[in-house]
């Protein structure tokens, strides 16, 4: 049990936030020592599955609107404004549906799988800080972290389309894992970039080394920047590693032009097929928490993360320091950053077709890799000379 | 050499041609949409429309001439006769069968049958899909009117009859066949 | 297990190649064959064909198609109901295309009755055809997006498809089974305004061709999927009886239109209004799935063409000759290939006098180009085979009738 | 090349069971008393002979019918104890046409296949078959293609008599 606490303790700035709540309660020395921690899980949990639902509501919402405008029609009007309510009404919808697990399925694996696919992205999201001041887990090596949880998301999948019983679920699922492998590499090698010039792998570090300049000219993504120390070189090769990055995501979080496991028009609905009600829910809802936390893992290491005006003007030594409008103000940013940069996911979903199997490989392999290392080793190159030139 | 080259041209044109195609997707995500919100607003319907059927009952004259045409024999029709008047009973369409081709419009003697701008049709029986294109039973007033008036004239033509004597008639007739010759000259 | 039956095992069908004749697959393992059933209920069959595919991981072995699901009877139906009452059944075949079944009938019957019809009624037929013609090759373009996951374009194809419906809808009142040809000419004269409503179309629609061809057609990713796929030659193109664009994307220049005109064409096209595309293998080989693409893209333009020149030489007159409402048809036989957007639409017609017909007989061009399916999946990957069959564009309710 | 050219050649060539022409009657109206039929005209041939001749339409160099547009059979009546069979091929390079037609007797409705020349006739032999009872020597693959493997009968000829049930399921 002592170790647990320990382990959990450090988890976060959450368990001393609820130590000071408790130390104004009437009678705190009856709260047992353990149970504070344990609350600050249980709150801590509970903040992420609703942040995890919201993401997918929103951005269930959200791509239905922009296709619908894509493609000169409404999409959703009928609940609220602008049907604005259509998510709440379709999960009760889903939540309402026959849960139907077909015969000869194997029905523990088949439960299992939604649980494990929604429990990896949960731990996830863990990592990701909302507010320079408000994290659940402020990991040393965050980035590597939120790779390695949303890559066992595969795991789900594949059990799902294995458990299935059905031809096509094993189509999507075997599609799935060659697609999540060879696109786990670019991933990585193509964000070892900005790792490079932010000299860091914890999120809210890089956050703070792109402060300064209005909130905007300080992102790692500018040739020439101008943050906090003034004017100073940037990297060139953020701009194609940020490319590389974004097509990276649309394949690992299988978004067209990669959603090969799923592709309709080949494999029915692939390792979804025999999924229905709110276990095929579990699945959607999973695609669009990835989306945003990749969104926002990307913000944080190309487009700022915390800083934008908006942050600029609260933060310390800008012109109203105010630590708690900069926090509510962080928070706004990367939710903004991450819906923009799912926005742009969504757009390239509604212009282009999908690749066949072998081309998604081949570009994951034969292009993306390669240029990721190309990347790397320019970006490389780049620091050094600049640590040799500047010092 | 040539390779590397059309590796590089690969990369360029599936950039490029992506940025075409959401140049284009991005265009339209601005423009209003062209839909329409269904039922509170409704494209409009052109006058020929071959929608559900209406029937001028008034000047049908139960001859049949749509049931034959139809391709599928979907319109049933059923009407006594009195004289010159009709006591209709029936007039179904089955719209389960009916594939609104509007070949029963166009042979109709009266021009009585007509294709309507009505589309939405739903019921909760398929009992119901035969309608009935009638818009009353039996006879209409004004058809009970002529009757009336039919038979009376009738009535009073054969008192008028029975009271005449049969060189009389004759008489009546000579001047029309008169005028006749003078016609002819 | 035994020492012998350990390590590499080569099957004895190593060494298949792609389409693309470029990867070669050397298997090792022991393998098993699936057998996948695609349809009838399936995204990208169009309707409800069937096709079981036998595959190898994803690559497909063999393919039979099976058809049927959709049979109705329509040639018994024709040997049962009057000439006139049979024209709403061809619409029913090709349902993207009525108006030109209902065209390729009436000339048939036509053809029997050695019946001339009047000149403005010819030109109402054509500016017809070809605005179905637009219609049918837009479904095409965009199911053909749809399938290879390309959403967008085939809703910026039926909103063009729609208007198109809706000037159908004008002239004869229905929006998918017009019924608008009879024997003898065409049921009524265009209303007032429609004509400079269907130039306006027109007008729009070659801007947003424009932006068909962008969007789809010149993708990059696009042409990855569709050249060098599903190939084929001329020789197998002719073999297979293929028809339309099928057979001009394998580099056959022929067009019915042109080459054995009926109706007006001979003199559209002695005007210079419209040129046959004929497949090039610009993005690949001659005869894959991106030149039949590309040349109902590009017949869709032909057709506005056409439609222009109709428009400026179409002059006031009858629409419809004098037919009597029940026909009777003189003994005799006689076959009509029309232009379909398929390819071509035969109606064998026989008679014996009578006021039903003694056979009623369809080729439908589905049928026919469908048939060529079979031989060219084999050898290719799942995903291709969707953009195969979706590259033949055929119609269901046509091959099963 | 017209009928007439079409059919000159195909005697010049000695076409296999080259039995004749039928020709309609004159598209003139004013001439009276032309009893003939309506229609196209035809050339009419041994349906026993049909590949040898096909083989002949396709490879010489004046016909060079590439194309086998269409095949079919025909009922003319219930009472007429032949079938038709009909053929309609279509030259690509020299832009002709020619129908073909052969007389085949219902009692032994039997003809050699056209596959070997067309592959195009495949599908379309498969489908005279299940309709019309005619059985094509040689045919790969003699599946019916519309109908169920079970059904009964061959719907498109005059004497079919609709079934009353099939599997169990009323077609009342």
């Amino acid at each position: 049990m002592g170790f647990l606490q320990e382990k959990v303790a450090e988890l976060g700035s959450g368990t001393n936030l609820i130590r000071e709540l408790l130390a104004g309660a009437p009678r705190p020395e009856l709260v047992p020592d353990w149970a504070i921690p344990l609350t600050a899980v249980f709150i801590g949990v509970g903040i992420l599955l609703a942040i995890v639902s919201l993401c997918a509501m929103f951005g269930t919402w959200l791509e239905r609107k922009v296709s619908g405008h894509i493609q000169c029609r409404y999409g959703p009007m009928r609940a609220g404004w602008h049907g604005w309510l259509q998510p709440l009404a379709d999960g009760v919808k889903l939540l309402l549906k026959e849960d139907l697990i077909p015969l000869g399925a194997d029905r523990v694996l088949f439960v299992i799988a939604p649980a494990l696919v929604l429990s990896s992205i949960l731990g996830a999201m863990a990592v990701m800080p909302l507010a320079p001041d408000f994290f659940f887990a402020d990991a040393p090596m965050g980035v590597f972290l939120i790779l390695a949880l949303t890559s066992t998301t595969t795991i789900g999948v594949i059990m799902a389309g294995w458990a299935s019983n059905s031809k096509w679920s094993l189509y999507g699922a075997m599609r799935e894992a060659a697609q999540v492998v060879a696109y786990e590499i670019p991933l990585g090698v193509s964000l070892l970039v900005p790792l490079m010039v932010a000299g860091t792998f914890n999120l809210s570090e890089a956050s703070a080394g792109q402060a300064g300049g209005f909130g905007i000219f300080g992102w790692y993504i500018w040739p020439v920047g101008f943050g906090t120390e003034g004017f100073s070189l940037g990297n060139p090769f953020m701009i194609p590693a940020l490319v590389l990055v974004f097509v990276a995501v649309l394949a690992e979080t299988k978004r067209a032009p990669f959603d090969l496991p799923e592709t309709e028009s080949e494999l029915v609905a692939g390792f979804l097929t025999e999924y229905s009600g709110i276990r095929w829910s579990f699945f959607f809802m999973e695609e669009y928490a990835a989306m945003f936390l990749y969104c926002v893992v990307a913000s944080f290491f190309f487009l700022g993360g915390f800083n934008s005006p908006l942050t600029w003007v609260f933060e310390d030594g800008g012109l109203l320091p105010n630590v708690f409008l900069f926090n509510v103000m962080a928070f706004v940013t990367i939710v903004v950053k991450g819906f923009l940069g799912m926005f742009v996911m969504m757009w390239v979903r509604w212009t282009l077709p999908r690749l066949r199997i072998d081309q998604v490989m081949t570009m994951g392999y034969k292009y993306l890799t390669p240029l990721s290392l190309l990347c790397v080793l320019g970006a490389g190159l780049w620091e050094w000379g600049k640590w040799m030139i500047v010092g | 050499m040539v390779t590397v080259s059309r590796y590089f041209n690969n990369v360029w044109k599936s950039f490029w041609t992506t940025m075409v195609g959401m140049r284009i997707t991005g265009r339209y995500l601005l423009q209003k949409p062209i839909t329409v919100q269904y039922p509170d607003e409704r494209m409009p319907i052109p006058n020929r429309y071959r929608g559900i059927h209406y029937l001028e009952q008034e000047k049908c004259i139960d001859c049949l001439a749509c049931a034959r045409a139809c391709p599928i024999d979907c319109i049933e029709m059923d009407a006594v006769r009195h004289g010159k008047e009709l006591e209709w009973i029936s007039f179904t369409l089955d719209y389960q069968k009916c594939m609104f081709c509007e070949l029963c419009v166009y042979p109709c003697p009266k021009d009585c049958i007509h294709m309507g701008t009505e589309y939405a049709f739903v019921t909760y029986d398929r009992s119901e899909f035969k309608h009935d294109l009638l818009s009353y039973k039996g006879m209409s007033r004004d058809a009970k009117i002529r009757m009336v008036d039919a038979d009376k004239k009738k009535a009073e033509k054969e008192a008028a009859k029975a009271a005449k004597p049969a060189h009389e008639e004759a008489a009546e007739s000579a001047p029309e066949e008169g005028a006749e010759d003078a016609g002819a000259e | 297990m035994d020492r012998e039956l350990q390590g590499t095992i080569t099957l004895p069908e190593e060494g298949r190649t792609l389409a693309s004749g470029e990867q070669e697959f050397v298997l090792d393992v022991r393998t098993q064959d699936m057998e996948l059933n695609m349809g009838p209920q399936h995204p990208a069959t169009h309707g409800v064909m069937r096709i079981l595919v036998r595959t190898d991981g994803e690559l497909v072995t063999g393919a039979q198609p099976h058809l049927g699901y959709l049979h109705r009877c329509a040639e018994k139906i024709g040997e049962n109901v009057e000439w006139l009452q049979y024209l709403p059944y061809t619409d029913r075949y090709d349902y993207l295309a009525a108006m030109n079944n209902n065209i390729g009938y009436s000339m048939a019957v036509e053809a029997v009755m050695g019946i001339e019809i009047p000149r403005r009624a010819e030109m109402l037929r054509v500016i017809c055809a070809e605005l179905n013609r637009i219609g049918s090759h837009l479904i095409a373009f965009g199911t053909y997006g749809l399938d290879l996951g390309a959403i967008t374009p085939f809703l910026y194809a039926f909103r063009e498809r729609e208007w198109m419906m809706s000037l159908f809808e004008k002239i004869c009142g229905a929006r998918l089974t017009y019924s608008y040809i009879r024997i003898g000419g065409v049921f009524n004269d265009a209303p007032p305004g429609w004509l400079g409503e269907v130039s306006r179309f027109c007008d729009t629609f070659e801007v947003k061709w424009r932006e068909y061809y962008d969007l789809l057609i010149e993708n990059q990713i696009f042409v990855g999927r569709t050249a060098d796929v599903g190939v084929i030659p001329r020789d197998m193109a002719l073999d297979f009886g293929l028809t339309g664009p099928m057979l001009r994307g394998s580099g056959v220049d022929f067009d019915l239109r042109r080459d054995m005109p009926y109706s007006l064409y001979e003199e559209i096209h002695d005007a210079g209004a419209f040129k046959i595309p004929v497949g090039t293998g610009e993005k690949g080989t001659l005869g894959d799935c991106w030149d039949r693409v590309w040349v109902r893209v590009v017949e869709m333009m032909e057709s506005v063409g056409i439609v222009r020149w109709c428009l400026e030489n179409i002059e006031p007159g009858p629409v419809i000759g004098d037919i009597p409402k029940t026909l009777r048809v003189p003994a005799g036989e006689a076959y009509v290939g029309i232009e379909n957007p398929r390819g071509e639409l035969g109606h064998y017609v026989v008679s014996d006098g009578d006021k039903v017909a003694t056979r009623c007989r369809v080729r439908g061009p589905s049928f026919c180009n469908l048939a060529v399916v079979e031989e060219i999946l084999s050898g290719t990957l799942l995903g291709d085979s969707v953009a195969i069959i979706g590259s033949t564009d055929v119609v269901i309710g046509e091959t099963d009738r | 090349m017209d009928f007439q050219g079409i059919t000159d050649r195909l005697t010049a060539v000695g076409a296999p069971g080259f039995l004749g022409v039928d020709e309609p009657r004159g598209k003139d109206p004013e001439v009276k008393g032309d009893k003939g039929r309506a229609g196209d005209p035809f050339v009419l041939v041994d349906p026993q002979s049909i590949d040898r001749f096909l083989v002949v339409c396709r490879d010489d160099p004046k016909l060079r019918f590439e194309i086998l547009a269409d095949l079919t059979a025909t009922d003319p009546a219930a009472d007429d104890e032949n079938l038709w069979v009909n053929y309609n091929l279509l030259s690509v390079s020299h832009r002709h046409r020619l129908a073909i037609k052969g007389i085949l007797p219902k009692s032994e409705p039997t003809l050699p296949s056209a596959v070997a020349v067309y592959r195009a006739a495949q599908w379309h032999e498969r489908e005279a078959a299940e309709m019309f009872g005619v059985t094509y020597r040689g045919h790969p693959d003699p599946r019916n293609i519309l109908l169920p493997d079970d059904w009964v009968g061959h719907p498109l000829r005059k004497d079919y008599e609709f079934p009353k049930e099939y599997h169990g399921i009323s077609c009342e």
